[in-house]
């Protein structure tokens, strides 16, 4: 798929932003001002853009634990988002959720989930709207390698297929699900098992943003056009441990210095527009100021949000009771 | 008007929304039934063909059968409702929420707060409950209280025909998850149904009996033993209230805090298992907030704490009897504060 | 493998225990006496009993809502068997569990089943005890077709492959879940999906007694030998609709008398070791002529066997308190 | 004998259990850790480093971590458990019981029962639970009242590192299934633990304070905040009996009815969504058996009917406190009948 300069610039700075957002957040937390569980997404970037470049409003994502990326990728607002993380009233969610549980339905985006394989029978049911109310919508499933082996994911492959919906289910295999290797927590293969439940599937290198936005976008097209289900296979790295306060000692020596300085999809997708003249390397240093700016921004508006009255605890359960 | 069954009472409700909105699709293992099979098609309904005929009238995008995946279709339902469907789906037996439980109380009942009012997630989930069928621990349980615990999700359990028509309809009109009861020993109770739509609101208890000696609270099928009780009485002079609340969440406690302010007396007849349940929670509403009131000790009428046995022996020594009802009323009416 | 004659003797007798026993059953149904939910296993005997020829009191499996063959198969007591259908306190679960819940440990029948899948977790749990234990002994799990879309059955599946369980799944495909086919409801392919996730799989004729007790045989083998679990797909039918009470009209017309004449597992063993000179015609009609007795008397005994106090609802909950 | 964190106490009982009975194995997800990867082994020890030591000892043969799939390990450690192993299964955070309850309440609560009593099935489930850790509505529920309501199952509540070690040795012991909730408020609190294994029986209160002014029923973390009432209350001359009843099923009902028939004033309090909880449970058990011996309304203290929020003055503001418990006693010390 040929991308334009703009399309280029979005992949870009939406990449950028995620990473920002994540770095700035280890900070932060570090600093113990933010309160919570937290999992960052930083290395995962291509993917969730890779992936949400080829949606539009109408369509509709599900998260995992690790939501931030698949937030800012599908177009979420990132001050809204920072004042989520902080607690504040004015967050995407006025506090109630939190990392594990940020969502915008108004973007398609159906939450990052504090339930590990939460999210795929959810978007059975998004892609069921979009096909009984002819919306021409799809939907799309992130689960973790992890998740690939909770058994609402595994049920949620068939299903789409007998239902035929119009859904994608995106493996993110960043190697580990906590501190356990996903080359001992799965067996088979990720591939197979989704032929197995006879889904149309593809591997594809996550590091690399094309790879991934290309593999996507076929089947997101696919989906889209009556076509049924299919599954992606991104392998890809985390940077950060598990979550933020996990110490990773389960990972080799030099593991992460290596994965940033050798498997960094931002670095990765600089070099080939800059390289192949796609982009002006002005451009992409542009973004990555602005990006800084607006990331400042957002703590900056965050640390000094509003913060929730006690009276907020008892509103929001039910619509009418 | 005329004489209909609870059966015909839950398919006309959910006929005459599915044909009002075309938002409203059904979900479940067989609810048509015969699909990619050689015979009949729509060969089931459900298992208690509840939902046959659905599916000729509209067809099968709206009546959707499914695999045996629970997680998978309850889930969907939770995700078709937060994206602008207003799926009713059936989980066959409500003992069968353990496979499928993350999905409606970790999902649908909290997404509305987890997004901070930001969701609206009108999901009805239709199950059967209750002994007296024979069909053991694994298809007996009245698992009620469990989600009556949960905040988010509301609760409804119809204890005939005429309501239950009126509160299927209410709940796929209402815009919260809301877990709907059917007793499985109820199907074939009849009584006056009218023909056309109507709503009984959620949270406004049916006060079926009127008396003034005592109160008797009881739900589901409960309500039909507790309303013998309450005639059986009668010829001896002793006049009982019977509460039926129809929801346990949303509850009408004024409703039962009025009664017991005029009786002084309670009784409550719960089907479900005796600890942490409804019977609990009335008795402890009572016990906080009309405790002045309170002639006697509240009494609660539940079957032991023990799974549903099989044998028509002990399941029917399981299930709280009128008998036993009657005994507790009699009991209240003899204690001394 | 080769069966001895006492094996070929065994194996016929067990089959048509089971079938006479569900034959039995039916008419004692429809005539009102028996109590609950009766689901019968008449047309797939040559599956419990080619599996189970294969196990030993050592061994354990875990059944399904339906129950019966898999239990006479295991060696199970068929009055006892009858009692508890009866909901006598002399039956094998004293009248509490019926035919949903039939057990009985002592054979390593650890129960039939109410929910749809809840064997195969059991069954992981069944060999890892043998494995911790080295007992030598092996687990396996019958699953149905649309057991085979439930998540704990998939779980388990991966589960057995990354503990590398002495386990072996059996689904028998008999083309129906209540009224739905297998062909709708199971996307993909039963071996497909058991090789996704690591399991060697074979598909075998579950009308050929021979057929499903060698690949049994070799699973099993390759379980008990520290190989590894894997799984069977089991083609069959069955003869009665879902439970009794299902007037089966999803099936096609003449469809239940074809199968009886053409599909029928007792018939194709008897004319097999008949037509070979392996059996003697006198000495399967002899077992014939045993199984009635049995039946018959243990229908008899069930009869008026002792019924269950009220008091006994109370007992057998906690084993202290 | 020394000062031991909750954590510790955990631990130790593991430890010494897996040490005197080689059928004692554990489970669950990075119970070691770093499986497959190439650093350290044991990397994890769950999410609180409980288990962690216990591989190096035991081996991977008796410390199995698992794949995200706890349907099938939490039923492996049931199925293992009536096959002759006596299992320790963690569940991570009580709030995934979503995704495996099936197996808890359904297969192994039930299989002695169903089984005609003719199976034992010796499992204990491990797991975190409550809120204050800004963990938000996925991650911060004390589904304990749920436990509580299935017949089969024992549920355990330790209030303190004492009790977490006395019990958990008692839970390995037990032949039935227990399902024992470990606040995750309280890991890093530390007293006296003695070094050596020892049991504490369940069904057995703890009266952590005593007075006959009011009777305080807590469970979990809310024990430790009753005593630092009932502490405080003693300043000024008010005596309150404190009951850590230490375990829901089986509850020793005799303990709260006998404080209440000395007190006659009750205040439950109880972590736990509102609806059908242990609060409602106790309440209603006293409004019945010691109606008597009430000379004012029992006070229930507990969260509202509302997920767990995240934000900290949310959270702060859901969970039951001192002050409101304060409260709540001189309010019924107050009351008149
Ligand atoms: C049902 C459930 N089980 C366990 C957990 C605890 N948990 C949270 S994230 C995680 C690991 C997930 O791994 P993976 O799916 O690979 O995603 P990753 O963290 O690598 O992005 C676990 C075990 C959970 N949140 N939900
Ligand atoms: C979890 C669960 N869902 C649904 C049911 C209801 N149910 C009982 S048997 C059955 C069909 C099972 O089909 P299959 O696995 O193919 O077995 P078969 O009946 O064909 O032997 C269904 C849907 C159940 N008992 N448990
Ligand atoms: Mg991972
Ligand atoms: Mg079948």
């Amino acid at each position: 798929m040929q991308l334009s300069r703009d399309q280029l610039l979005r992949a870009y700075r939406d990449m950028a932003t995620i990473r920002a957002f994540e770095e700035r957040v280890h900070v932060e937390f570090a600093a113990g001002v933010l309160p919570g569980f937290v999992h960052l997404y930083a290395g995962e970037e291509a993917s969730a853009v890779g992936v949400c470049m080829n949606l539009g409003d109408g369509d509709v994502i599900a998260s995992t634990h690790r939501g931030h990326g698949h937030c800012i990728a599908k177009g979420c607002d990132v001050k809204a988002m920072m004042k989520e993380l902080y607690g504040s009233v004015e967050g995407l969610c006025r506090g109630k959720g939190g990392s594990m549980h940020i969502a915008d339905l108004s973007r398609g985006m159906l939450g990052a989930n504090g339930i590990v394989g939460g999210g795929p029978p959810l978007i059975c049911g998004a892609a069921l709207s979009a096909k009984v109310m002819k919306t021409g919508g799809v939907a799309v499933a992130f689960v973790g390698d992890g998740g690939s082996n909770q058994g609402t994911t595994l049920e949620s492959f068939n299903l789409a297929r007998v239902w035929e919906l119009p859904a994608v289910f995106v493996i993110e295999d960043n190697g580990y699900a906590e501190s356990t290797a996903s080359s001992w927590a799965v067996g088979g293969d990720q591939l197979k098992r989704a032929e197995g439940f006879g889904l149309p599937a593809r591997r594809v290198d996550g590091h690399d943003f094309f790879d991934v936005h290309d593999a996507a976008g076929e089947a997101i097209t696919r989906a889209r056009s009556g076509g049924g289900p299919s599954l992606l296979h991104v392998v890809l790295d985390r940077y950060y441990s598990h979550f933020e306060g996990d110490a990773g000692t389960y990972r080799g020596p030099g593991e992460v210095d290596r994965l940033r300085a050798e498997k960094d999809c931002l670095k990765r997708f600089r070099k080939r527009v800059i390289e192949s003249a796609l982009l002006g390397k002005d451009q992409v240093d542009t973004i990555d100021r602005e990006v800084a700016a607006l990331i400042e921004t957002s703590v900056r508006e965050a640390r000094t949000a509003a913060k929730p009255s006690a009276a907020d605890v008892l509103t929001d359960v039910y619509l009418s009771y | 008007m005329s004489r209909k069954t609870y059966r015909q009472a839950v398919s006309e409700a959910l006929r005459h929304e599915m044909r009002r909105d075309l938002r409203v699709v059904i979900m479940g293992e067989d609810v048509s039934g015969g699909l990619g099979a050689p015979g009949e098609q729509d060969a089931w309904g459900g298992p208690q063909g509840v939902t046959k005929g659905l599916m000729p009238e509209f067809g099968r995008g709206r009546v959707l059968d499914t695999p045996i995946s629970e997680s998978a279709f309850i889930g969907a339902a939770a995700g078709a409702a937060a994206t602008g469907l207003r799926p009713v789906a059936e989980l066959m037996f409500v003992d069968f929420m353990g496979v499928c439980f993350d999905q409606i109380f970790n999902q649908a009942a909290k997404f509305r707060y987890m997004f901070g009012g930001r969701a609206v997630t009108p999901l009805v989930i239709r199950t059967q409950y209750g002994a007296g069928l024979r069909a053991a621990s694994q298809h007996s349980q009245s698992l009620y209280p469990i989600f009556t615990h949960i905040p988010g999700l509301k609760v409804v359990l119809p204890s005939s025909a005429y309501e239950a028509k009126g509160l299927l309809i209410q709940a796929i009109r209402d815009d919260d998850p809301v877990v709907f009861f059917e007793h499985k020993a109820l199907y074939d109770d009849e009584e006056e149904v009218p023909d056309e739509a109507y709503t009984i609101p959620f949270g406004e208890a049916n006060l079926t009996r009127e008396g003034s000696d005592a109160t008797i609270v009881a739900f589901g099928r409960m309500v039909k033993f507790a309303n013998q009780v309450a005639d059986s009485l009668e010829q001896d002079g002793i006049g009982c209230t019977v509460i039926d609340p129809r929801t346990t969440s949303p509850l009408d406690s004024d409703a039962i805090l009025d009664s017991v302010a005029e009786t002084g007396r309670l009784v409550v007849v719960d089907e479900a298992s005796p600890r942490c349940n409804m019977a609990t929670d009335i008795a402890a509403l009572v016990a906080e907030h009309a405790f002045g009131a309170l002639k006697a000790p509240v009494r609660m009428i539940t079957p032991p704490h023990t799974p549903v046995p099989f044998a028509p022996e002990l399941e029917d020594a399981y299930i709280p009897s009128p008998a036993r009802i009657e005994e507790a009323v009699r009991g209240v009416l003899a204690a001394k504060r």
